[in-house]
């Protein structure tokens, strides 16, 4: 190593120890100040807090209301009543050539006597129906659109199948569930609607904290800025104070959210009980969770980034 | 070490503050700066700091032309300078040590070295023993004590003083000039505004005298009686 | 009027006019402190108008999930299947007997020829079961339970019918309508649980904004008391900015909820419109909007009433 | 107007500001504080202000036992103080004239009443026409100088003020002190801790002097030379 390169490492070797010091420093410093009014820094913390626990409430809720929709079945399916008169062969025959249509996947055939028993079992006057002396019901077919079929395809289906001369009645179950589906979808928009607002809040909320810190310590600035302290250096213990004041409304919001999912299982799994077994109530899974986490620490840097860009720029010198 | 040449400054809502005003300061001499209320006096050392640009006339300060100093660039050129307010500028919810050791914080100086300068420094002021009190549990005297001890705790080769005992009596005014006076002898180059006359005739050094923002005098150290 | 009681009023009409005096200047100024920083003011405006917004929106969906149960009908209702053999006249007997229980409002008879063209019609294979030679149905008695009776009386209720020896099946139609009630409850209850927390949301986020502007003000207030404004002078433009920002942000509130309504009205009209017009959506009544706000003021000057109170205590003199 | 009755003050850190000093100032009677950097004159003034409460002993201001004074009627005993901050004290964030009208705002005076006044009062001290500046367009004698316009702008029945020339020059000094005597003639009670001595001898008044918190001199008016 020649002497200038040695120099040179060892100048590089005093600066790092120089950053060094000055970031100890300096998170002594932030954290001594925050701790120094714990009751401000709680009220904020619990704003943003509940600011970030909204959204994740809600695709919690959201994610549930998903859960019933899939365990109500798919029932994008089409019922097609045929005909009194059609023959158990003919029926057979159009359900074969239904299957063969490309917007078709499956085709279940359901002869008179699984409906009387259907019939029978759904509408709890058993005995009085089975005592019939003749079954009056038809064959029916029950088609499953191609999946992801859109609406205007399914109803195209819907509409080449009501022109077959066997075919009596169409009845399309997709109806009900394509307006499920349409609520999901909108409450899935509001909740990112929802989420990108509180999450605006929470960066505005942190942001105008560090702010009107900055202001109260206007004086503690100017007189930094005068011994020769640079920007990053001045900015730094806001950095750190918005990205703990992240950490600790995610803290608070990942808490909230586990408390709401106590709050909630008891009620929904009694209102579900009908279902028997076949919904249960999904929490958030750990990575949701860690990445809300992550997300609140970097909303919080980012409030007081943009609080204290702001803000310095206020003095020229 | 510091060179004014024709220099003007007027504040933004058209009032002079200095007017063409030249002179020059040799590395390692002390310089005052005297002159009624309003003078100029703040604003001739804060040209100097850079806290203020002129609006005409170039400021040498170093050898560097101050008008091509680049705002990124200020504030390493502040770390080379120690300056005392005349309103002392103390952080008012940090203790007198932390007060002391904020140039050196700034400047990386690890924590036990910041201690020992930091004591050191206080004790040139007379305020050896006080580092953990509260800047407000100080008289003001003390406060403006703790702020030449802020100035001085760094070494730095320009020391600017504005009035920095308006607040003291006579006889801790002359301990504290002395103290400057010896500082000089260290090397660093002094600047201090004041307007004490007889303490000034007393320290037999350098002075200008400022009159409505005019350069109206320059008394060398051999010729103030 | 006697000298001293002249004096005296004159003594009181100069208090009153310096009390006028100091509340005109605290108005200008507080105002002007305001505005002197429009961004941070919006700011806080933005996020206590948010946090306001939401148990309003909750009010409003909840609101409308109410009208949704309501025009889905009385459905307390009870079916009562008699079996197959009662006669006409022994159904109408029941029927006169269950009404004069005290725990029935009402009972409908329904005849096996109602029952089957009904069947009919919602099942959509209406020409198959017209068809048919004989009625299979039996006669249905619909019972409304006694308004106001609770699910337990209702079920003891539903018990007894059951041992009845004409009947042969009871459906208790009211369990999905429970369920629903239930729901209802929850989401109010949620609601208001969320009207609580973000109304002290708000108290806080404006409590805070008001607690930083006096610390960032410390100096002003520390110099007016050592002028010798009293606590109540010192404390005066705090509650006005406290009150204004409530003002503003029950503005806000009131702007997004509509703006909800707007968005909503049509995904919501399109989702109920195979209803008929049973359903509307309905938006918030003005005396509630009026409410709120007025609401949002007594928050905001709750808050700083609080943040000024705390605050003023630690200057001892 | 003013007793003292073996006051002593100690602050919360145990250091003793001042004790055992007993003094009388008449009503309509001028009296100067003197003394070191950190003697107790600042102390004395904030016993008389109500800004601090005293350890020992008791103190009579007009005819008031101030150890009986309750907290909520500080407010209207300091409204019929004038007081001159050693560091000024003023809001940065409002213009001159708002600082100088602040104890008018709180006594209730209206507007145009507020607005002569003001003027008027920044004549005095040689401000006219600066009443628009921001505070911190000014030097800081000018500052200083609106402290002592706000202190006298209400007219009280006793002025008090810290070292009110500290960043002045000697003649303007001079000017200042004059106007403080010039009030003692309509009628008001003055008091002033400085530490200019020379100032002091000039001005012939009654003076006091404070060492270490000792009241160690008591020189009346006559006796000054
Ligand atoms: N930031 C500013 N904006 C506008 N005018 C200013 C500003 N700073 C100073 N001035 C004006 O410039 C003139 C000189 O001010 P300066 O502070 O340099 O005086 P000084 O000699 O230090 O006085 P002092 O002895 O009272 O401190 C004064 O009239 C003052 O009002
Ligand atoms: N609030 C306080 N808490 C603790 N100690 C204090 C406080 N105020 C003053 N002191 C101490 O009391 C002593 C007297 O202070 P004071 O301010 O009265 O001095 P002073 O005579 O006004 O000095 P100066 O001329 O420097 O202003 C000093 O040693 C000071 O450190
Ligand atoms: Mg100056
Ligand atoms: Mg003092």
């Amino acid at each position: 190593m020649s002497t200038r390169a040695a120099m040179a490492s060892s100048v590089r070797h005093t600066r790092l120890a120089m950053w060094r010091h000055q970031h100890v420093w300096c998170l002594r410093d932030s954290l001594r100040q925050l701790l120094r009014r714990p009751l401000g820094s709680m009220l904020t913390i619990a704003v943003m807090g509940l600011a970030l626990a909204l959204p994740l409430s809600f695709y919690l809720l959201l994610t549930n209301v998903q859960h019933l929709a899939t365990a109500l079945g798919d029932s994008q399916s089409v019922s097609v009543f045929l005909k009194p008169d059609v023959t158990a062969d003919a029926a057979a025959r159009l359900a074969a050539s239904l299957r063969a249509r490309a917007d078709i996947d499956a085709v279940v055939l359901r002869t008179p006597q699984q409906g009387l028993a259907e019939l029978a079992a759904m509408q709890g006057f058993g005995d009085a129906i089975k005592s019939l002396p003749d079954n009056p019901l038809p064959f029916v077919l029950l088609v499953q659109p191609a999946a992801g079929a859109g609406r205007a395809q399914v109803e195209a289906m819907v509409r080449d199948v009501r022109a077959l001369p066997q075919v009596d009645l169409v009845q399309d179950n997709g109806r009900w569930r394509s307006r499920l589906d349409a609520l999901v979808a909108l409450g899935r928009r509001v909740t990112l609607l929802l989420a990108v607002l509180l999450g605006a809040a929470a960066v505005l909320v942190i942001g105008n904290t560090v702010r009107l810190d900055i202001r109260g310590r206007a004086n503690e600035i100017a007189v930094q800025q005068l011994i020769g302290a640079s920007a990053a250096f001045v900015r730094r213990p806001y950095l750190y104070e918005g990205a703990w004041y992240g950490l600790a409304a995610g803290g608070v919001a990942i808490l909230l959210v586990l408390l709401l999912e106590g709050v909630l299982a008891a009620p929904v799994r009694d209102l579900v009980a009908s279902y028997a077994g076949r919904l249960r109530f999904g929490g958030l899974s750990w990575a949701t969770l860690g990445g809300g986490w992550a997300i609140a620490v970097a909303l919080g840097w980012l409030g007081a980034l943009l609080a204290s860009s702001r803000h310095l720029l206020r003095w020229r010198t | 070490m510091i060179r004014f040449e024709s220099v003007s400054k007027s504040y933004p809502e058209g009032r002079e503050a200095l007017i063409d005003v030249s002179f020059e300061v040799e590395a390692g001499e002390m310089l005052f700066v005297t002159g009624h209320s309003g003078a100029g006096k703040t604003t001739l050392l804060k040209l100097v700091a850079l806290i203020e640009r002129p609006s005409r006339g170039a400021i040498e300060v170093h050898g560097r032309n101050l008008a091509r100093v680049r705002r990124r660039e200020v504030p390493r050129l502040r770390r080379d300078i120690g300056m005392v307010f005349q309103d002392h500028r103390l952080l008012m919810d940090r203790s007198v040590a932390d007060n002391v050791a904020l140039p050196l914080v700034i400047a990386g100086v690890p924590r036990e070295e910041r201690g020992k300068r930091v004591r050191n420094a206080l004790e040139k002021v007379g305020l050896d023993g006080r580092g953990k009190d509260a800047p407000a549990g100080l008289s003001t005297g003390e406060q403006q004590r703790v702020g030449i001890a802020r100035a001085i705790v760094a070494r730095p080769a320009l020391i600017i003083a504005d009035e920095p005992t308006g607040n003291l009596d006579p006889q801790l005014s002359e301990e504290i000039m002395q103290l400057f006076v010896s500082l000089r002898q260290t090397g660093s180059t002094i600047l201090i505004a004041s307007h004490d006359l007889a303490l000034l005739k007393r320290m037999k050094q350098r002075v200008v005298v400022l009159d409505h923002g005019h350069l109206i005098d320059d008394v060398p150290a051999s010729e103030v009686a």
